[in-house]
Parts: C-alpha cells; structure tokens; sequence
C-alpha cells in the first residue's frame, strides 16, 4: 500500500477499514544469503538498503524483541553532519543527505525537521575549535554559519545571556541540522525492508554463531537453527555479547545514557540547542514536549535506566543555560545501553572471520547515523568494499593506531567520551 | 545508586569517579606485544552480569576503588581498595 | 620595607546569621597534611600521641583538644590543625603546609543539620554522625571535609578558592531553612 | 453542589479565587477541582488533539483533563492539575490548549476531521512536497499541539534540593502506610511516611468505611498523634515519592508552598528529595480505571472513587442527579453514599448479570452505558440492556471498571508486574525493587482490612530485615468486602469510545494499529500515542492492553506487561535543578589578586573553574588589542607581572618520588638536581599528550608539579590511580597545593631588577640560573622562586602562601610600574608564549602525541612510561601525520584566524584536500604581523613552503610560509639574561 494524503483522505471516508499491516511477521527459513542480527534502525536500515541498492532481498533481521525497540525508540532524535574529522564528516554529511530524501524514498512521513542546530561556545579557545568544525563541514559540502554572541541572542533569546557561569561567546549554528520521528525511522525501513522481500523476524534471539574452520556459516536462534552466507552483528549496546558468540572480544563499553521529555507545551524552543559545557542539548518534539538529554551516567550498564546524579547533573544545565524552562514538568525520563567505542567513533568492518560483519561503536549518537550507516554497511556486505563514505570505521584502527577519530579529543582509551 | 569505600561506608554515586574493567591494574611489560597492549587498553569483556570495575573516590577520600558489580541489576556485590584487590 | 598584610579567605563575606543558624569563619592557626609513609602508620600514630596527645585519626574520624584538632583527611592523610608539626613526623610521614590552602568555616545553630542536609549527601543527623565523626563529602558541587565540632556545629572546609562559593551554597541553604520555621 | 455536613473542609474559612477571570469562593482544603465542582463548573480543560471539552476525571495526581496554568511570567506555571492544587485566597487559574475561550475553541474543528486524524495518520501523509513539512505543516502541527505554555520568562520561583536518610521508607499514608509506620515507628526504627496530598489518610478520607469502630478520618487522626509524637518518625505531606533507583534511593517532591501566596523570601516553592533508605514500604495504593463507551470523555463522567472523595472528602456532589455505572460493587457504595448525603442517583448500571440488587436505588443488572450526550458537560446517557437502548438524563455519570495497583515504582528498576487474573489487573512482581515490598492495595489487597493487615505484615518483614523487634499489634476492625470484578474493559458500538483522555486515544485507535501490526505493546502504544500523555497512561494502558490483546486474539499476559518510568509524576526541571541558576552552576574559583584585577577593570575570563585577567585597559585604550600589544612590550621590553597561581601544583614526597614521576612523565626526573626545575610531558595510556608543565626538586625525596590549570583535577586523579592502582610498592604521596601558593609570574629584562627589592636573598645567574627554584624570603614571608618562563624572557615565578597573595600582587603591581612595566593578562601571556611557540591545550588538545607537538625525543628510551609502548603504535609516527608548525602570511591577507584550515596553494579548498588546521594566532607586536601555530600534514619537513589557509566561516583566505614554531629568539638567549 502507498501512504499519501489522499489514501487517508479516502480511508477517513471509509472508516478507516482498508488499512493493511506495515510489514509481515513471516516464518524464518532454513538459509538466507544474509542474516542481520538487531532489528534496530542500523539493522532495519541495513536490509533496506541492501533490498534497494543492491537488489539482495533473500536477508532477514532477526530481532530478540520487537522491532526497533532498542535505541532508535528512545534517543533525543537529533539529526545532523556536524562533524569535523576525516572519516566522520563525509559519513555524516552522506547520512544527511539521505536523509534529505527518505520520507519521499520510503513513502513514509519521519518527521525530519532541518530546523537548525546551534553548538554553543562560552570562549575564544571553543570559539576557535567550532570554527575549526564549521571549516570543516563547509568544506565537505555542508552548511555551517558562526553566530557571535549579539546573532545568537537574535536567534534564540531565551538563553541566559546575563549571568551564565559560562558566558556565551556565540555558536556554530548548523541550519540543516534538526530532528526526526525516532520511532517513523525504523518502522519506515521495516516497512521499506519488507515490502522490498526481506524477512523481519521478531522475537527470535540468536542465541549462537556457527563458525566452521574460520568461515561463517549460520546462527542458532530461539526459532532454531538458520543457514547464512554472510552474517551482519548489527547489536549496538548488546554487540559484546553477539560477537563473543563468535569467539570475539570488542573494543566496546555498553553504558547507559538517559534522556527525558516534559509535559507537552506550546512552542518555545524552535532549534536544537546544545551547551557543551554542560553537556546538554534539548529541542522540542512537534507534541510539544521538550526533548532532552545529558552525559552519560558512567558506568557500565545493561539496565537501560540511570539514576539521579546525571539526572541532576542534566536539569542543573538545563536552568543554568535556559532558566525559562524551570516550570517545565518532566513526564518521563529513560535510559539506552550505549556501545561505547574508545574514540568515540563508530565501527563497520569486516571481521577476522569469513562472512562475518561487525557495525557497532556509534556511542551516544546513532540515530542521525542511521540511513547512512545502513547505506555503507549494506554496501560493504554486497561488494565486500568499503563504501567511498565509510573508510575510515576500521576495526584494527586501535591496534595500529591509524586513523583513530576522537571527535572530543578526550583520548582513545575507554570510558573517556 | 550508593557504592560502599572501604575507608568511608556507603556513599552515593555521585561522589565516585568511573574508571572501567579492573582489567586496567593488569598493565602488560613493555615489550609484551602488540596484541596484549591492545587487549589491555581496549578488548573488553563487556559482560552483562558480574563484573569487576575500578572507581575513585574523588568526592571523598581519594581511594581507587575496585567494585564488583553486576551490569543487569546493578547490584553491587564487594568493594575493596585497588591496592589490595592487586595483590 | 613594606610588610605583606594577610587575608582571611572568607575575609568581608562572614559571619552571617539567618533564622537560627550561624556562619563564621574560623582561625585554626596553621594547618598540616599529614600522609603516613609506607610501613610508618603505627610509628607516625605513636608520635603524635607523644606530641600532641591525639593519635593519627581511624578513617572518618577527628579528635580535638584545646587550640589543636586531627582531622582524617583521606584514605592516607589525616589534617593537623593548630600546632607546628615537629621534625619527627616529617621523618615519617609527608608533611604538607596546607594553611592557606582551605577555607574554614563553622556552622552553628538549631537548624544546622537541615541546612546540611540541603547539600551534602551524607546523613549528619547526631543520631549516625556524633561529635568527632568526620567526612569527606562534597557539599553541592564542591569537595568538603565536614567535622562535627559540637552538639549543633560542623566544621566545614573547602579550597580557599572556592570560599565565595561556600558562602554562596550555605547561605541559599540556609534561607530555605529559616523560612521553614 | 456543595453537600452540608460532608468533607474535611473548613467551612469557617471561605476562600475566593479566580478561574478563567471569573471569581469563585470555595472553603480552606479544597482543591481547585473540588471548589470548581462546588460551583458546578464542570468544563475545565480541552483535550491535546481535538480540543474537546473535558472535566475532572479522577480526584488526584493522575488526573489527564483538568489541567490549568497557574501564575503569570516568571512564576507562571502550566499543566498543574486543579485536582491537587489546593485553592487560597489570591490564586488565579486559566484553562489551557483552548482559543479564544474554554467554552469556544475554534481548534475543536480538528474533533469533525478525526476520521482521518487516526492513529498514526500524520506517518502517511505531509510528505509533499518536500519543503512544506518545515514551512508550512509542522508549524501548524506545533501550534495546535501542546498542553499549556511557558511564560518565555526566566523562572523566579526558588526551588530547593535535600538529602533524607532513614532506615524505612514509607510511600503512601493511606490505611496500609500509617499501619507499616505506625508499627515501624513502635519498634524504634528511623521511619519517613511521605504521601503527596495534603492530608494523610488515602481512601480512608474519601470513603465513609470505619475502622477500629471510629469514623476512618478519626482514626487517621489518632495514628498520625501518635507518629507526630514519634521523634523516630518524619511525616512528609504533599510528598510525591517519585522514583525508586539503585541501593534503595529514592526520589520525591515536596510541594512546599503551592498552596499559599504566603512565600517568605527564600523560601522554596519545591523541594526536591533525595531519599537514601535501607527498606521500603510501597503503599500507594490504586488507581481506578474508566471504561470505554461512546462519548465517555464528556465533562460530567468521572471515575466512582472521584465522585465519592469529592463527596467525602471535600463535601461536594459533581452532580445533582448521578447515575453509576461499572463492574464492582464500588458501584454500590458510590450510590449508598450519595443517598445518605442527600444527592439524587438516577440509575446504577451494572455490567454484572448477578449484580446485588437494592430497595434504595434502581439498578439495571446486565447492562452498560452505550453513550453519551451534552454539548460541554454530560447531559444524558444512553443504557443498553438485553431490552434495548434507553437514554437517562443525569448530569454526572460516576463509573468504575476496577482498580489498577499503583504498581509504578516496582517497574523504575526493570521490575515487570503480572497479571492477576482473579483481579484483572496488574500487580507488583516481588522483589522488583530490592529491599521494597508491596502492600495493601498497590499489592492488590482491595479491602481495607487486607490493606491494615498487609501494612502490619510489611512492617514486619521489614522489621526482621533490620533486626529490629516487631511489637505486638493486632489489625483494626474493618471493612472487609471481598473485591468481585467481572472484566470490562470496553462497551462495543459505533463511536469513538476514549482511553487515553488526553491524547485522545480511541478503542477503534488501538484496533488499528493491531491491524497494522503494532502488535507489540510497545508499538501500539508509540503508533497511537496511547500512555504518552501527562498522565502516563496511569488511567488507561491497562484497557489499551486489553483491548490490543482482543484485537489481536491473545490473552492479556500473551500481549504484554504494562510498565512505568520515573517520575510517578512529573517534576519541575527547576526542582530537579536547583540551585544551578547563575553562577551556582559549577562552583567560582577566584584568585587572591582576582578583586584587584576587577578594580583595575580587566575583564575575567572563565578557565578551569577559575578566573582570570584577560588585559589590564589603560587610560586611552579602547581596544583590547591595544592593551595586548602594550602588556607584551611591556615584557619583552621592561617587566610584566601575571597571576599564575591557576596552574595546578602537587606536592609529591616519598622516597620513590623519583622513580613514580619517570614512571608517569616521558622524560627522566629521578636524575634532576635539588634546586632545579624540569619541563615534563605526561601520556595517557593510549600515547597521546595527556598535560604538561614544569616539576621542581625541592628536596631529595620531594619534588612540586605544575600542571595546566584545566588538567590539575585529570592529572591528580591520574597519579593517584597510577600510584594506588599500578605502583602501590612504590613509598610516594601527592598532595595538591594549588591552593596554598598564591604564584606569580614576574616575567621580562627588569625581573630581576624588581625581585631583588622584594627577596631577601641574592639572585644572580650563578645562585639562580635559568631553571633553578628553592625557597625564599618574600619581604619577611617564606616563599619560593622558581626561574622558568612562559614567555622566553628573563623570568622568575614567584610563590607566597595565598594569605599574602593580594598583598604580594598589589606590590609587585606597584614596583613593575615604576620600573616601566605592569601587570599583563591572559591575552599577552597567550602571545608571549605563541611568539615562542610554546604549546597549551590549543594544541595538545588530546588528539596529539609527542612526536605530533615535535617533542617525540622527549619519550625517554632508558625506561618505560605510561603510554609509551601505545605511542609507538605505527599509526602515531608515521609520515602524513599532521604536526606542529608556525605560519606567517606573506600575501594580500595578513590574517590568520584559529579554526581555519590549511591547504596546498593551488588545491581547492574542499575537505578531500585538507592538509591541517590553525590552533593559536596573535598579532605580534614584537615581530610587526601575525603569527600562527597549525597542525599540518608532516609539517616539519615543509618550512620554508606555502599553504593557503581558508577559513570559510569567515571568508578569508590567507597565503601563509612555513616556518619552525619558535618565531622569535629561537637561540633562547633572552631567557638565561
């Protein structure tokens, strides 16, 4: 079925009673030529792309839970290419572009607002280092646009710009930058997924990698045994334990990271913003709430919910920054068991094993990754070639030493980012 | 969440600094090669259960601190100071 | 020649008073580290007790005696305040000129624990922490040594730096306290 | 309609306050929803998509439409719910999401589009063309959604933060809470009983059941003297307990002063708890659930245990002629209470076809309410029995489809409640939370009796756990009716039939996402937004589940759970945050000379914490420039003095001080001579420049380190870890002294000049060469002197305790006046130290190694460091690496600017090009131009070639030469004097 105005126009007439499932729940088979293990945005983006782009459809997602329950459900949505290493600036600026074009390409509304990003900077030394960004995002074809201290209170005066313990020096203020529906993204690429042929099992934990003198050869799941060429570990904050199914050991932390939303409210906050200092960013979701997160709570953590100190920590910078917000109710908060990598960026490799693919590593900021990383990591599994946009994700980065990208300059070692 | 230091009783959270795997006391020789400093500075078992971790103290009395806990529960099941649990 | 004048870390901003809770600064005369060297505890412990009459501190502990107090000050320091540490203890242990390092402060009143409450996040109440227990704690964003001096006093110290924060903290504390009443 | 001789109100005390502009009076403890009712104003609110009319639907914190905004600009407070604002005099409420008024909301236009509203309608369409979703549809979906509105103002209320301690955390005072605290209080335990109303006592003070042969509320009254009394006992009302975390903490909120416009100054509107207890007691109690017919959402319909704590406790009757309407014998106690009280019951409808029959009251066995009608408040409903359909005229229709335990905060730690088929409903897993346990009617026990019991029974079990003595108590006589329920969840027919109020969920909303296959509890509920509303689905997700479950022919425990995240309910993020507003964000760290630095007008700048001088203006200057150019000539020329006291300084003593600091700096110190000064350079572990600064030796085993002032707080924590984690056999102790030196740089040709008036002890070369330091006598204070230099001019760094730090600035300020020079600040240290090429966290900004910044022979080979054997990985000392080097620009353009990136003369600037980027500029006023240090792609094997420097942010674009960073007196002669 194709969704458009006039197919709710024509089904609000009848009743709504033409409606038709988004996606199958089929059967898993014996053996695809590709099995994805995570049914999250990366996994659900992954099959996608692969259906689309490379005409592979014979591939299943084999998810534990339901369908993109895991991260991509619960992130503060933001969406953006405002990244200033080689290796990361053109992946982002390739993710936006799809971005740019994936309501029309899935027939599906996610929301995706451009309504601006601005990074704020409280000195000369982070003045210079978002200029050293915005440089950078220019230069690979971005947009980036530096705002001093009198255009950022044009833009957004509700910060306070009287007596901040860090005073506002202006931002970096990226216009294509924004937000989107976290929920429409993975079940538009469910539905794209399926309708293109490729199976989306739900409720199946693989439970087991089948590797024979070095090559892959299949997964045991809850649903039995399945057959595959090639097998993609798509897990993000679980990876660790899906690779060592394989007999791998990552370079990978799992953490949590929460993030809350208020009561609805009129519009108020029309940007995203964030206060690195801080580290917090907020935006407000078209239901009118505000959308917010912080740090990390730092520790290693399974449980997908924090605790009080980082919630403190998050609303302490949220009054500091905006104390317009103070009677803000917050409705709900939530926590997302991150895969923390050491530098802070992503990885999507091959792996020591035949037919095994890793794409893990995307740290606290997945979601705006999610067409693009879909798009590379399916290429990678098609040609078994990096794509052109995604050189840079190695696995053995760590071990050499070459090409680490530490966006933070915080270090490369663990629990650092 | 509230983390017992061996030298001050049970404290919360927020006065503690994380550091990671305990694995970071067991600090290869120099010329052990490249794949045990590279297991030691970045292969992580990750588990999602019992694991042993070092904190400090720093809002305290500045004791590293090696914490068993377990990652699903958040349980924490001992502590004790990062010299001893060396040894 | 000129003289250098000395000031008082919480110099012009104390004592204030509000509903029933006092803040003041407090003169402890000069204040020393005291780090045991390896194997020297025991040794270290003894000296002071001869010197001083108190004993090096058990952990999360103080003592005090008039115009001298012994403050546990970390899992391998303890803070001398009030006499000159003797050459004997700087044979067994790091000795540190810290007295100009700290604000010091004394917080006094009825309400006192309730003040405390609002920014420390350990349970001072007399029923857990008596008189000569000791912490070190934060107090709001700050790390604090927190000393129970009396039946209804705390001695508070933070970096010497952070003295107008102190008062900043303390002060909005106590306000909210003082209209509870 | 108020009902005389009813409620716990003070009728002595008459109240007038406002609604929408209009004056209302009610009585002292009643609620905005009460005294509204009383006034029989029953429309309060517009609902979140359609903008219907809604009124009160419950009697407490859950309630989904009544919503109002309460306060005007930066007090102004949206979304409060009038069923727990408690009235006073002077307080002025406004209805929400409506325009231009309450009763007429043109956006209710969006209730005649709902057929194509539906579920998950807005995932289908606004999809073209493309730039119509920011422009044009988003704004208009933004705007008519939203609850109420923040002012745009800064909040001014004053909102608090506490810590409470306790051995046993009671939540919830109603009959199972004050039985648990009573009896924990007996047996001497450290007890906190929080509730969030105003008064304690739950059902009890809505319902007309006695216990102990007394009326309920008397009861209440005679155990709360008891715990008053209790010293052991803290009661905390108006107390939400929020959130259950780890190592039993728990979050709550304390509505300090809602209810009063008496607010002293300081005093907290809220505050904000966190509750540290060994045990806990959950007794929260339930929540009942509406059923689902046509129409169930008009103003007028509210759940059986509203209409009963309205006419109990506030002494209100929400209508004058009621009809009821579930599948409970609640049903019956609503009617019998509102005969006695005088209030005319139309009709009792029963779902139940053996329902209990009564002589006082019709009641109608085996039929449902099937719809309703009324333009903005109920009117009349229309009933379905076997017989047909009948319509009743009733202004107010109480029902009940059972009871909900409060089970939320045994799901805040991942507990999963079950499902109790004998109750339907859900009720808490045990041991959800560890060391809670679930009592009373949170834990099921619907009867009063059950709930005294369990509360004896948790007391207990608590008790037991901390080795205390339970004293003997027996439970109280009570009411003890066994709870039949026969599921109803929702009636069929046509029309929308409501579930979640606010976001206006339907039964046909839920039924399509199941067609669709959001099958998934957590799918359906994110498709239709079912649960997301303020009241998180606390009224409604156990009907949504199921009727998702009908939809899809699974049982309710097949489909799913139902789960809640903190808070219970919402909190302010002022209450979460207090005490962060201004400076009280992060603590302030002032230098001993930052006043006079204020005084001689510098402008500070935020670093580390600290704050620091950026120039000193003088007369004349009005440029910060200016002040820069002179400050820097004033060093090289005559003398400056800079407060430096910033940097972090560790005092590091033991026998091993030496061999600990080779083990954390790259280069050798356990070799340096007592009395000299060594520049160091640490690694992290993964080989990259963690800090850097100078270590002096003052003594055998002791030795003090300098670090940056950003770093001091990393670099400490980094050697007690080393020490304490890695190397505990070695005898060595750090202490941080940054605290206790005031530090001053006393920098240029006339340094010396000005120290010698000042310092009792000679300084020549030979007695202080470059890099010596040892103590001296400061004008009759001990002190000491390092002579090291950040600017590469003859310099000295000069330390007295902090005490004489004002002191000792005031006069150095003074004499290096008189000898030409002055005071300079962080922008002519900045170029002082460019001009020489020295490094700051610009450039080892932690994606930098040794090798990068040119000090790769600074790593020591005789002996191993931290983050050696990582620094040799391949990657970081192979050629392509970007590394330090400084530019001057040769062509058109003088400019240089931080940020900018570098390129080769005739590439295009694009990213695929990129060859580094600039850290540090300055004008130099020593050299006549600009300088800049730049990372570049194997830069020092480049000098003396061209790059193009672009910076597109800003438009310029620079030719710049290659040169070595050290720009000026690169033989380092100025330095030695």
């Amino acid at each position: 079925m194709r969704f458009s105005g006039l197919r709710v126009l024509k089904e609000g007439l009848t009743g709504n009673k033409g409606w038709t499932p988004h996606w199958r729940d089929p059967q898993p088979k014996v053996e695809y030529d590709i099995v994805i293990i995570g049914g999250g945005g990366h996994g659900l983006s992954t099959a996608y792309y692969l259906a689309k782009e490379h005409g592979l459809t014979n591939v299943a997602v084999l998810e534990k839970g339901y369908i993109g329950g895991g991260n991509v459900g619960r992130n503060t949505t933001i969406v953006r290419a405002n990244y200033f290493l080689q290796g990361n600036s053109e992946f982002y600026s390739h993710s936006l572009k799809l971005w740019e074009g994936l309501e029309e390409d899935l027939n599906y509304n996610v929301m995706h607002s451009q309504r601006g990003i601005i990074n704020l900077f409280h000195s000369d030394g982070q003045r210079d280092a978002a200029a050293r960004r915005g440089n950078m995002m220019i230069s690979q074809g971005d947009d980036a646009i530096l705002l001093g201290r009198d255009e950022l209170k044009e833009m957004v005066p509700y910060l306070n710009f009287d007596d901040l313990r860090f005073p506002l020096y202006g931002g970096l203020y990226h216009p294509r930058g924004g937000t989107a529906r976290h929920d429409a993204v993975a079940w538009g690429f469910a539905r794209g997924a399926d309708q293109r042929g490729v199976d989306l099992v739900q409720n199946c934990e693989v439970t087991g990698i089948d590797v024979e003198n070095g090559v892959v050869r299949g997964v045991q799941t809850s649903r039995g045994p399945i057959r595959a060429k090639k097998v993609a570990m798509v897990a993000a904050g679980r990876s660790g334990q899906v690779a060592a199914m394989a007999g791998m050991r990552l370079p990978i932390e799992s953490h949590v990271l929460q993030a809350f939303v208020t009561e609805g409210l009129k519009p108020c906050i029309d940007h995203v913003v964030t206060f690195g200092m801080g580290h917090f960013y907020i935006s407000q979701s078209d239901k009118g709430g505000l959308v917010f997160g912080g740090d990390l709570d730092f520790y290693a953590s399974y449980a997908a919910r924090g605790n009080l100190p980082t919630v403190e920590t998050v609303m302490e910078a949220g009054m500091a920054l905006m104390p317009m917000i103070g009677k803000a109710k917050v409705l709900r908060s939530w926590g997302g068991i991150m895969d923390m990598s050491p530098d802070g960026s992503p990885i999507i490799d091959r792996t020591d094993i035949e037919g095994l693919y890793l794409n893990c590593g995307w740290n606290y900021g997945g979601f705006k990754a999610v067409p693009g990383s879909g798009n590379v990591f399916a290429h990678l599994l098609a040609t078994d070639r990096y794509h052109e946009n995604a050189t840079g994700f190695r696995l053995d980065r760590f071990r050499t030493g070459r090409g680490i990208i530490d966006e933070e300059g915080k270090g490369s070692q663990h629990n650092l980012h | 969440m509230r983390i017992s230091c061996p030298f001050c009783g049970e404290r919360d959270r927020r006065e503690f600094y994380y550091r990671g795997a305990a694995v970071d006391l067991e600090r290869p020789l120099p010329g052990a090669g490249a794949d045990v400093w590279d297991a030691f500075v970045y292969l992580r078992e990750n588990p999602a259960g019992e694991t042993r971790e070092l904190w400090y103290h720093e809002g305290g009395c500045g004791a590293w601190i090696v914490v068993t806990r377990n990652t699903v529960t958040h349980e924490i099941l001992r502590t004790e100071h990062a010299s001893e649990a060396r040894s | 020649m000129v003289n250098l004048i000395a000031k008082s870390p919480c110099h012009g901003i104390l004592p204030i008073t509000i509903g029933s809770v006092t803040l003041s600064e407090e003169d402890v005369g000069v204040i020393h580290s005291v780090s045991p060297y390896k194997g020297q505890k025991k040794a270290l412990s003894v000296a002071m007790k001869s010197a001083y009459g108190m004993a090096y501190p058990a952990a999360n502990r103080s003592a005090g005696k008039a115009g001298a107090r012994i403050v546990w000050f970390g899992h391998a320091q303890a803070m001398l305040m009030g006499p000159e540490p003797n050459r004997e203890l700087s044979e067994l242990a790091a000795v540190v000129d810290q007295t100009d390092a700290w604000a010091v402060v004394r917080l006094e009143g009825p309400a006192v624990e309730d003040v405390l409450a609002r920014l420390v996040p350990v349970d001072l109440r007399s029923t857990s922490f008596k008189r000569g227990h000791t912490a070190r704690t934060l107090l709001f964003h700050m790390s604090a040594s927190v000393t129970r001096v009396g039946e209804k006093a705390f001695q508070i110290m933070v970096f010497r730096s952070m003295a107008h924060t102190l008062v900043h903290d303390l002060k909005r504390a106590m306000e909210g306290v003082a209209s509870r009443s | 309609m108020r009902i005389d001789g009813k409620g716990l109100i003070d009728r002595n005390s008459p109240i007038e306050f406002e609604f929408d502009g209009v004056s209302y009076s009610g009585y002292q403890g009643d609620t905005l929803a009460s005294a509204l009712l009383a006034n029989e104003q029953r429309l309060m609110g517009r609902s979140f998509k359609y903008h219907r009319p809604r009124g009160v639907l419950t009697a407490g914190s859950e309630e989904p439409n009544a919503l109002v905004t309460v306060g005007q600009g930066g007090t102004q407070e949206p979304n409060v719910r009038a069923t727990m604002q408690e009235i006073y005099s002077g307080l002025s409420a406004r209805s929400q999401n409506r325009w231009p008024s309450l009763n007429f909301d043109l956006l209710s236009v969006n209730n005649l589009a709902a057929p194509f509203l539906g579920a998950g309608f807005y995932y289908k369409t606004f999809m073209w063309p493309k730039s119509f979703w920011e422009k044009l549809y988003e704004p208009i979906i933004r705007r008519a959604a939203g609850l109420g509105a923040l002012s745009g103002q800064n909040n001014s209320d004053k909102y608090e933060s506490a810590y409470a301690f306790c051995d046993i955390l009671v939540i919830g005072a109603g009959p199972t809470g004050l039985m648990a605290a009573l009896i924990a209080g007996r047996a001497g335990a450290d007890v906190i009983l929080a509730d969030e109303n105003t008064l304690m006592g739950g059902r009890l003070l809505a319902e007309t059941d006695a216990v102990d042969g007394k009326a309920g509320h008397i009861w209440v009254d005679e155990v709360l003297d008891e715990l008053r009394a209790m010293d052991n006992v803290r009661l905390m009302t108006r107390t939400t307990v929020s959130g259950a975390y780890d190592q039993g903490t728990f979050s709550a909120l304390e509505r300090v002063l809602h209810h009063t416009n008496d607010r002293p100054d300081g005093a907290p509107l809220e505050t904000y708890w966190r509750i540290s207890a060994k045990r806990s007691i959950l007794a929260a109690g339930a929540l009942e659930r509406p059923i689902a017919f046509r129409d169930n959402d008009r103003p007028g319909i509210m759940t059986a245990g509203a209409v009963r704590a309205y006419l109990n406790h506030w002494g209100v009757s929400p209508g004058r002629n009621i009809t009821i309407f579930g599948n409970t014998n609640d049903i019956h106690r609503t009617a019998r209470d509102l005969l006695s009280a005088g209030v005319h019951v139309a009709a009792v409808i029963d779902s139940r076809h053996d329902a209990p029959l009564s002589d006082d009251y019709q009641v109608l066995r085996g039929a449902q309410v099937c719809g309703s009608a009324g333009r903005t408040g109920l009117e009349s409903i229309t009933v379905r029995r076997a017989s047909g359909e009948d319509r009743i005229h009733t202004d107010c229709l109480a029902m009940t489809g059972g009871w909900n335990p409060s089970v939320h905060l045994t799901c805040h730690m991942n507990g999963r409640p079950v499902w109790d088929r004998e109750l339907a409903a859900f009720v808490p897993s045990p041991d959800a939370v560890p060391g809670m346990i679930a009592a009373g009617a949170c834990n099921g026990a619907f009867s009063t009796a059950a709930c005294l019991r369990q509360g004896i029974e948790s007391a207990k079990a608590t008790l037991t756990a901390l080795s205390l003595k339970t004293p003997n108590v027996s439970a109280p006589d009570a009411e003890n009716a066994p709870y039949e329920i026969t599921q109803l969840w929702s009636v069929p027919g046509r029309g929308r039939a409501w579930l979640d109020f606010q976001n206006d969920v339907t039964v046909k909303d839920v039924k399509q996402a199941a067609t669709e296959n959001f099958r998934s509890v957590e799918h359906m509920k994110r498709y239709t937004t079912q649960g997301m509303a303020t009241d998180q689905g606390k009224n409604s997700n156990v009907a949504a589940l199921a009727i998702l479950a009908d939809a899809t022919g699974r049982g309710i425990p097949e489909t799913g759970t139902t789960t809640f995240r903190p808070p219970y309910s919402p909190i302010a993020i002022a209450a979460f945050g207090a005490g962060a507003e201004g400076s009280g964000f992060k603590p302030q760290r002032f230098t001993t000379s930052h006043h006079a630095s204020v005084a001689r007008n510098a402008p500070m700048i935020e670093a580390g914490l600290w704050y620091r001088p950026s120039y000193f203006p003088k007369q004349g200057e009005t440029t910060w420039r200016q002040s820069c150019d002179r400050e820097v000539n004033m060093v090289r020329q005559a003398v400056g003095v800079c407060d430096v006291s910033t940097l972090g300084k560790i005092d590091i003593q033991g026998p091993d001080a030496g061999a600990f600091l080779d083990f954390v700096y790259t280069n050798v110190f356990s070799t340096l001579k007592v009395g000299r000064v060594r520049y160091g350079l640490m690694l992290r572990e993964d080989g990259y420049v963690m800090d850097d600064g100078t270590t002096a030796r003052l003594g055998e085993n002791h030795y003090v380190m300098t670090t940056t002032t950003a770093g001091a707080g990393d670099v400490m924590k980094h050697l007690e870890f080393v020490h304490q984690g890695l190397r505990p056999d070695l005898d060595v102790s750090f202490t941080s002294v940054t605290e206790q030196w005031a530090q001053f740089a006393v920098a240029g040709p006339k340094s010396r000049d000005l120290l010698d008036e000042l310092i009792e002890e000679t300084i020549d070369d030979e007695s202080w060469p470059f890099m010596a330091c040892g103590s001296v006598q400061v004008l009759g204070i001990p002190g000491r002197l390092f002579r090291i230099s950040f600017s590469g001019e003859h310099a000295y760094e000069v330390a007295v305790p902090a005490s004489y730090g004002a002191s000792l600035f005031d006069v150095l300020s003074e004499r290096a006046e008189a000898l030409g020079g002055g005071l300079y600040g962080m922008e002519a240290l900045n170029v002082l130290r460019i001009e020489k090429g020295f490094i700051t966290h610009a450039e080892i900004h932690g994606r930098t190694t040794a090798y990068d910044v040119g000090m790769g022979r600074m790593v020591s080979q005789k002996k191993d460091c931290i983050g050696k054997t990582m620094s040799e990985r391949p990657g970081l000392e192979e050629a392509g690496r970007e590394r330090l080097v400084g530019l001057k620009p040769i062509g058109e353009s003088k400019q240089l600017l931080a940020g900018a990136h570098l390129y080769n003369e005739e590439a295009e600037p694009v990213r695929t090009s990129d060859q580094g980027y600039v850290t540090s500029v300055c004008y130099s006023p020593t050299l006549e131009t600009m300088l800049g240090l730049a990372f570049l792609a194997d830069g020092p094997e480049r000098y003396g070639e061209i790059v193009k420097m672009v910076d597109h942010l800003r438009g310029v674009t620079t030719l710049c030469e290659i040169t070595n960073p050290v720009f000026f007196d690169p033989d380092g002669g100025r330095v030695r004097g």
